[in-house]
């Protein structure tokens, strides 16, 4: 009998990053979320100045186009998502410091900051994750007209994060650090009727 | 039982038991609980609000007012849940309620005795006397007598949730109409929602025994709805009740996931709240009946016509075996042809017209029943309806029949047309009040906008569903509309029998009489505001969705105004009321708000940190040792450690703000009240920001990294409002400033590490070549460099405890690892964890001032920072900051007290008076803000504000707290308790 | 015609035919000593006192729409006086003794039912501003007591204690706090008013102003104009439509709050409780409904409703506090337009313009000040001159510094 | 109520934070009627019911303050602009973009 006490946050604890396991509905995966580690991240903030030449140098280091809209480009395994007017976030499973990398690079015409550790980096996958996602942002994540390079900044569940569609059925998210366990809470309470997984970090 | 013995919807092969009252019956699949009821012939189910007279079923939809049951049983016990709306399901359990002790038998039905006393507006004119008697007797009595059902006692066990989605057409209701419309724009290729609160979609096509090409309604509605299911554009939400319309295409939803279960499945919600955003929506919800006021009204076996049909096409239930219909309209005569086609009795057709369609009439006479034009119901007998009294061509006489079904006319479901503030427009060919100004975008179909023939509903719904899409860009080929025969729909206004015996009631649910309408209208409450107040008229769970037009109508008839000049009916949100449950969804007990965790929160747990709650985050109180009993105990070994040798504590939570470029400077000199842009390169001072009427809004400690980076710090509680701020300046102020910011509260986890070993400590983590003595990194100094090998960290020497302080930000993964590293190296000085109570009781010895100080409601002045103001610039706030209100020296201001009987304790929250002074406002001098038992001084100290404070160090005055009986003489003293020269963090 | 038993009865008896309108409804007067724009409970109140305290009768109540018809029938009708700040704390005190005999003043039953209000506390930093608070009442000679989560437990055991995001420590209770029936207020003083002499005019819409220079003479209206020796305004909801009318530029925001109320249900809640970790306040009225609300929507708004996510605002705090109301429903919403004034207490004052006298910023707070401001206004308009108890509650106090901020969130009025 | 946020697309209401009249302009601090200017800036108010040009902070999406044109009367909103770009736009020359203090 389905009551109240199977539900799985009763056994999470709320102030605790829940642990790697399946969650909910046995038999069936509706969704999966795997923590990647391991990415460099930073935030680039065009200077006062020549856009264009920004654009070029950065082309120049990561070989992207930097998007001018709420878009998500990749080459390799470097990724570039547009977060405001001048405004990028950089992540890089290749560079061991982006943040680095691009100051070099850029010099003058941005402002980096390092955002490696400010962030935890979850990849959804899954038949389910858009209607997972949908029980707490208020956003069109309709696969049909969210697609794949599109990104947003936006609110799930009162948490705050930057999400985008890598490919066909594979979803990015960022939150920061502090309320990763608060996140997980709410995946595992709003995918466990489709089949939860949380798999092993790495 | 009255089930029929055939037809209907409801699947015979599948028998559900269940209970009321404690009684055993059964139902079917796809009964209500109405409906069953009525199958097993329970007429009585309730009793009313205010007399306690015993009610029967009156509908078979939302607009039911007496059906009211208790549903299911201790947590989940929901009160007031419609038994025509209810949908049946194995082992209900439902309990009239209202009653005392028993439906039957209810002693409270001893108001109806008291009934002629007990007029509209009874209660304002009354139980005044004696003048205390309201609050201890008169009121009680009412408080108990009033409410309904009674909610659930335990937390309610069942989970909820929310969802978003988006649509290009919406369309609310699966009628006739939202059919057709929901194909049109489905077909066309458009994102469709059709959502109806149903768990069958047809609406009145389940209902009637009408043909569309030919083939028996019910069933091309379940082509229908099959067919839009297949579409992969379409979403058909069934159990779904659109309640609201909000802005911007928004629309309120509320799914009943599991009301229809015993229990919600595994891991799915008892119901789930939708926000559907629609580019465009289709109302087709279809229109309610509305009854004829007449004495006796309300006895069981009265019920709405359209509901009879409902309940005997539908679920295949006979409710009563010999019926009259009272009607005005034709519809009704359609509603007593298949009555009785079904079988059942139908004695008379009462109408008030004088003239009715000879067809309709041959048809009556045809089957054998009496029709009676010009026609009234003038009483009703029976505790159960036995009989009715019918006054026609001038004769009186008593019809003997157990069900009377009562037709006055539909009115269309405008609800959702008002949520903007439209007022729906009077329609006199219907005697009715249609969509006036609706929502935007929003267009109305079908009976909802008052097309009441079925031919009308369908293509009316197919042309407004085309329209939607076709707006949005959809080529829209125009569906076939299916072939149906023609009605009538005539009919004339026809409100109250006024010659009628008996009490007539207008709502049913709320006992409002057409007499109250008429106290009303003699004490002058005639509009219709002032009549649904003052008489509760409409006020009632089903929102006078049976009463209100006729209210009004009698209103009118008293005042000889024309219904629409009397007033409208509008309705506010929600369209059927809506559970707090579904509206709360995910976010209750521990998931109210979600939780940010530090760094180091696993790390602190392990050492057994009990934690609090500090807005969003939970950080270490304090670390308790075993053998402590008491939590004082343990704050004040915490802070006897960090005094004597060195303490750590994670101080993460502070928001931190990177700013880079050229005019960093310029721009933290005009949000300071103190200057930045000279500050040295590696080097961190001590700020305070103003809002810009001049009052604090945060304070911190900002380093300069490099020529042009500079790292702020705010306070934890205001972090996302001064990176806000700092926003507002950048980008509304001053644009041309040259500055990037960046939030990296989180990218860098920050621990303090203080005490007069604090450097011993930090020493042996920070990697070779990272200089932390006195020279490489003197007090308010900002380096940047490695620890733990190769860590990338930011040093500052800083103090909030007045020891010798550094704060170590490394990037976030490895705080735990710096504070594990840390307390290593400070194993052999006996380094301590210590929590926020203890970084209060520093701060507090220390003068610094914090949240309890940044009220909001104090200047830089009334801290004691006025100095600390540059004259040479302008600044956020200067020029506010000078109003006489702001600057009046009688304005309480900052200054330290201790209690005079060292044993005393101090309480923040106690207001200062003069000794001697009387306890009154007058006399108030200011406050207590803060206060901690100092383990150095083995004393209460406190912070507050105090008029003329710093000119009255020495003096004594009153700390008063009479809420907890603190009355007390404190000294006022400099607020800085130990090393007021800073020599130790100097050190 | 006077309530009383023997009325009561003989009306029963002679089948509720001998009850005589609660008010005239009165044709304007080419003139009259003063105008009170606006048939609120403040309005209202402010003319049953011109007439009854001040024997000012030559009095006209106009009124837009229907009297009650704004904020004074869309509130929670929540009465209190547990105020911090010396501004506000007289005046509300002697709203609340106003209150308690109101019904024996008026003849009129408002069900002014004082049956506390708690505010509860979840951190150390609350309490400490709730002791403080508490302790400024007591300064005041009002009641008020802190209490600890046992004791708060006792007092209502159904919150949530054991499963809290933030857990309950205690809350500060005024026990003499609570609710009046709203409508029976407007109704009372409009009873008591017109009793005294005063018109109530009903859909009479102020257009515009009767003046010489500066000074105010009467008003135009959709009536014709009406003159007068002095015009009150007290359209708290609309203050800047009516004022700006007269070239007054005021420190207000017009912002929209909403309310709700569930079925109706047996007695459950006693008192008022308010959740300090969210926006959320609630009590039960003597029918039984629940009736709560939460934080202002937040933008600038006339339209006299709002949006979901306060709603849900609403709820998520109502679930958190106490979880058994999951299956009551909420039967009805609405708004209300709030006149936010920027440090969110509010003003009874003379303008500049002479003969004009202001009466606004109520922010969501005006039904508890019914009585006092209507008592202080008329006291005002009478003799030019502030009452004691509203002295602070000064128009130009803005352009001085003598801020009124319970709240202490500056001018910002979305977030008073 | 949706806010269209220029750069994010549209947004529930909820993803900002509301600030207010954006008509207002941060008067000259060294002006010699400095208090009486200041004072009209942080607390005098048109309030109007109809149009009303209002700043909005994306808190949630592209922290861009963003000033949206919404009727007080019926939410109807008739544009958004990004801080940046109304104070560049032509035609708002009229003196209710914030300006630059010296």
């Amino acid at each position: 009998m389905a009551d109240h006490s199977s539900h799985p946050l009763d056994t999470l604890p709320f102030d605790a990053v829940a642990t790697a396991g399946h969650y909910g509905v046995a038999g069936t995966l509706g969704v999966t979320a795997r923590r990647i580690d391991g990415l460099s991240i930073a935030t680039l903030a065009a200077r006062k100045g020549d856009d264009d030449a920004l654009a070029e140098a950065v082309r120049g280091a990561l070989g992207l186009e930097l998007p001018r809209a709420s878009r998500a480009v990749f080459a390799g395994a470097r990724t570039l998502i547009g977060t405001a007017p001048g405004r990028w976030l950089a992540l890089s499973g290749l560079d061991r410091d982006i943040a680095g990398t691009l100051r070099a690079a850029l010099g003058p015409l941005a402002a980096i900051t390092d955002q490696s550790d400010a962030v935890v980096t979850l990849d959804l996958t899954g038949p389910k994750v858009a209607d997972t996602l949908a029980k707490g942002a208020l956003i069109d994540l309709d696969p049909r007209v969210f697609l794949p390079g599109m990104a947003a900044t936006t609110v799930l569940a009162h948490i705050g994060i930057t999400l985008w569609r890598r490919e066909e059925a594979t979803w990015r998210l960022l939150v920061a650090r502090s309320f990763e366990a608060a996140l997980l809470r709410f995946l595992v309470s709003s995918a466990a009727e489709y089949g939860f997984e949380l798999d092993d970090r790495g | 039982m009255s089930r029929l013995a055939k037809g209907g919807l409801i699947d015979r092969a599948r028998s559900l038991a269940f209970t009321f009252d404690g009684r055993s019956y059964g139902g079917h699949a796809g009964d209500t609980l109405a409906s069953a009821l009525l199958a097993n012939d329970v007429r009585l189910v309730g009793r009313s609000f205010k007399y306690h007279r015993p009610r029967g079923i009156v509908s078979a939809g939302a607009e039911e007012p007496n059906a009211l049951v208790e549903l299911r049983a201790g947590a989940r016990r929901e009160p007031n849940t419609r038994a025509t709306v209810a949908e049946l399901f194995d082992g209900l359990e439902a309990q009239s309620q209202n009653r005392w002790p028993s439906l039957d038998l209810d002693l409270l039905s001893v108001n109806q005795l008291l009934s002629p006393f007990l007029g509209a507006g009874f209660y304002y004119k009354t139980f005044m006397w004696p003048a205390a008697f309201w609050e201890k007797v008169y009121e009680p009595i009412i408080r108990r007598a009033a409410g309904l059902g009674r909610m659930a006692e335990a937390a309610d066990p069942d989970p909820y949730e929310k969802a978003s989605t988006f649509c290009d057409v919406l369309v609310i209701g699966a009628g006739p109409a939202g059919l057709m419309a929901a194909l049109a724009a489905g077909r066309a290729g458009a994102r469709v929602i059709l959502a109806d609160e149903d768990f069958l979609a047809g609406g009145r096509l389940n209902a009637e025994t009408r043909e569309i090409d030919g083939k028996p309604a019910a069933e091309w509605a379940a082509r229908v709805t099959a067919e839009l299911a297949s579409l992969p554009n379409v979403r058909l939400m069934t159990r779904t009740t659109v309640f609201g319309v909000y802005d911007s295409g928004t629309y309120g939803a509320l799914e009943r996931v599991a009301d229809h279960l015993p229990v919600p499945p595994p891991f799915q919600p008892r119901q789930r709240l939708w926000r559907i955003h629609a580019r465009r929506a289709v109302l087709a919800a279809g229109a309610t009946e509305r009854p004829i006021v007449f004495g006796g009204n309300d006895r069981p076996g009265v019920m709405l016509a359209g509901a009879v049909r409902t309940y005997v096409n539908r679920f295949a239930v006979a409710p009563g075996h010999r019926v009259a219909v009272f009607a005005n309209n034709d519809d009704a005569w359609r509603g007593a042809l298949e009555i009785k086609a079904a079988g059942i009795e139908v004695a008379a057709i009462v109408d008030v017209r004088k003239a009715v369609a000879a067809s309709l009439v041959q048809q009556a006479k045809a089957k054998g029943i009496r029709t009676l034009l010009d026609g009234r119901v003038t009483a009703t007998h029976g505790k159960r309806l036995t009989a009715v009294d019918i006054v026609a061509d001038g004769r009186t006489e008593r019809l003997a029949v157990d069900t009377l079904a009562v037709s006055g006319g539909w009115s269309p479901n405008v609800h959702l047309t008002c949520h903007h503030g439209g007022k729906p427009a009077w329609d006199e060919a219907i005697a009715a009040f249609v969509p006036g100004i609706v929502p935007p975008l929003l267009a109305v179909a079908g009976a909802a906008s008052g097309a009441f023939s079925l031919g009308a509903a369908l293509t009316d719904g197919a042309a407004q569903g085309a329209e939607a899409a076709e707006a949005l860009g959809f080529p829209v080929p125009l569906p076939d509309v299916p072939a149906v025969a023609e009605e009538s729909v005539a009919i004339t206004p026809f409100w109250h029998v006024a010659d009628s015996r008996g009490p007539a009631f207008v709502d049913l649910q709320n006992d409002v009489t057409a007499k109250d309408i008429t106290i009303a209208y003699k004490e002058g409450f005639r509009s219709v505001e002032h009549l649904k107040r003052y008489t509760t008229l409409g006020m009632a769970t089903d929102q006078g969705r049976t009463s209100n037009v006729t209210g009004l109508a009698i209103m009118a008839s008293l005042t000889g105004a024309s219904i629409p000049e009397t007033g409208t009916t509008i309705f506010r949100p929600p369209y059927t009321p809506v559970s707090l449950g579904a509206l709360g969804g995910h976010h209750r007990g521990k998931d109210f708000r979600a939780v940010r965790l530090t760094p180091t929160h696993e790390w602190a747990k392990a050492r057994g940190a009990v934690f609090i709650e500090t807005g969003a985050w939970l950080r270490a109180q304090y670390f308790p040792r075993p053998g402590e009993t008491d939590w004082l105990e343990s704050v004040n070994r915490e802070v006897k450690a960090v005094r004597a040798s060195v303490g750590l504590i994670d101080v993460s939570t502070f928001g931190k703000i990177d700013l880079q470029g050229p005019d960093v400077g310029t721009l933290l000199d005009r949000l300071y009240i103190n200057t930045f842009s000279t500050l040295a390169i590696g080097k961190a001072r001590y700020g305070v920001m103003l809002r810009e009427d001049g009052l604090v809004m945060d304070d911190g400690t900002t380093a300069r990294l490099g020529a042009e980076h500079y790292v702020m710090t705010t306070t934890t509680a205001n972090a996302a409002k001064v990176y806000q701020h700092l926003e507002f300046c950048l980008q509304v102020l001053w644009p041309q400033l040259d500055v990037s910011i960046a939030s990296v509260s989180e990218q860098w986890a920050q621990i303090a590490l203080a005490g007069p070993r604090a450097r011993d400590v930090l020493a042996r983590v920070v990697d070779a070549g990272v200089d932390v003595s006195n020279d490489g990194l003197p007090f308010m100094g900002a380096i940047e460099g490695t620890v733990l090998g190769g860590v990338k960290a930011r040093l500052f020497r800083l103090s909030f405890s007045g020891e010798l302080g550094f704060e170590i930000a490394v990037p976030a993964r490895h705080g735990a690892a710096l504070a594990q590293a840390l307390m290593s190296a400070g194993e052999a000085f006996g380094i301590t964890p210590y929590g926020i109570e203890a970084l209060g009781v520093m701060r507090i010895e220390k003068g610094h001032v914090s949240g309890n100080e940044l009220s909001g409601q104090t200047t830089a002045r009334d801290l004691g920072f006025g100095r600390m103001a540059s004259t040479k610039k302008d600044y956020i706030g200067r020029v506010m900051a000078g109003r006489p209100g702001l600057v009046d020296p009688q304005r309480p201001t900052f200054v330290g007290f201790k209690p005079v009987d060292p044993s005393q304790r101090l309480r923040a929250g106690a207001h200062f008076l003069k000794i001697g002074a009387a306890a009154s406002l007058e006399n108030d001098e200011g406050y207590m803000t803060s206060v901690a038992h100092s383990p150095h001084l083995g004393h209460w100290i406190g912070l507050g504000l105090l008029q003329r404070g710093p000119e009255r160090i020495g003096e004594r005055v009153r700390a008063y707290d009479p809420v907890r009986g603190g009355d007390i003489e404190v000294e006022i003293c400099a607020p800085g308790f130990i090393d007021p020269e800073g020599e130790r963090l100097r050190g | 015609m006077r309530y009383s038993w023997l009325s009561i009865l003989t009306n029963g008896l002679s089948g509720q035919s001998g009850w005589k309108p609660a008010w005239r409804a009165a044709t304007p007067k080419p003139a009259y000593d003063v105008i009170i724009v606006g048939g609120g409970g403040h309005g209202l109140a402010t003319a049953y006192y011109l007439a009854s305290q001040h024997g000012i009768r030559n009095v006209a109540v106009i009124e837009k729409g229907y009297i009650g018809s704004g904020n004074a029938g869309r509130n929670t009708t929540i009465i209190r006086s547990n105020y911090l700040l010396p501004g506000n704390e007289p005046f509300y005190e002697w709203s609340m003794k106003l209150w308690e005999g109101l019904e024996q003043e008026l003849n009129y039953n408002a069900m002014v039912s004082q049956r506390g209000i708690l505010n509860l506390y979840h951190s150390d930093a609350q309490r400490d501003a709730y002791a403080r608070r508490g302790n400024a009442m007591r300064l005041s000679g009002v009641d008020s007591q802190l209490l600890g989560r046992d004791e708060v437990r006792a007092m209502y055991p159904f919150l949530d204690y054991d499963n809290a995001r933030f857990p309950i420590q205690g809350g500060l209770l005024q026990e003499r706090a609570g609710t009046a029936r709203h409508d029976a207020v407007v109704w009372g003083y409009a009873r008591g008013a017109d009793r005294l002499g005063v018109d109530i005019l009903q859909n009479c819409e102020v257009t515009g102003f009767l003046r010489e220079g500066d000074r105010i003479l009467g008003v135009e209206t959709t009536r014709g104009p009406i003159g007068a020796g002095k015009v009150g305004l007290a359209v708290a909801g609309s203050t800047t439509r009516v004022a700006s009318k007269a070239g007054l530029r005021l420190p207000i925001e017009s912002h929209v709050l909403q309310a709700f109320v569930s079925e109706g249900l047996k007695p459950a809640i006693d008192g008022v409780i308010t959740f300090g970790a969210g926006h959320f306040y609630i009590s039960q009225s003597d029918k039984g409904g629940l009736v709560f609300g939460g934080d202002i929507d937040g933008y600038n708004s006339y339209a006299q409703r709002g949006n979901l996510p306060v709603v849900e605002d609403v709820a998520e705090g109502g679930m958190a506090l106490m979880p058994r109301i999951g299956r009551v429903r909420l039967l009805r919403m609405w708004g209300g337009i709030m006149d936010m004034s920027m440090d969110g207490s509010p003003i009874i004052d003379r303008t500049p313009l002479p003969g004009l006298y202001l009466n606004a910023g109520w922010c969501y707070g005006g039904f508890k000040a019914t009585p006092a401001s209507g008592w202080c206004f008329a006291h005002l308009i009478a003799r030019n001159e502030p009452h004691e108890v509203a002295r602070l509650m000064r128009l130009d106090r803005f352009r001085t510094g003598h801020l009124i901020d319970e709240k202490g969130v500056g001018a910002q009025p979305n977030l008073h | 109520m949706r806010i269209p946020c220029p750069y994010c697309g549209e947004r529930d209401a909820h993803e900002f934070s509301y600030l207010g009249d954006a008509t207002l302009t941060r008067p000259d601090p060294a002006a010699p009627d400095a208090p009486d200017r200041f004072f009209d800036y942080v607390y005098l108010r048109d309030n109007p019911a109809g149009a009303h040009q209002e700043w909005w902070y994306h808190a949630y999406g592209c922290r861009q303050w963003v000033k949206v044109e919404r009727n007080t009367l019926t939410h109807a909103i008739a544009g958004a602009r990004l801080a940046r770009d109304a104070r560049d736009a032509a035609g708002d020359a009229a003196g209710n973009v914030p300006g630059d203090a010296p």
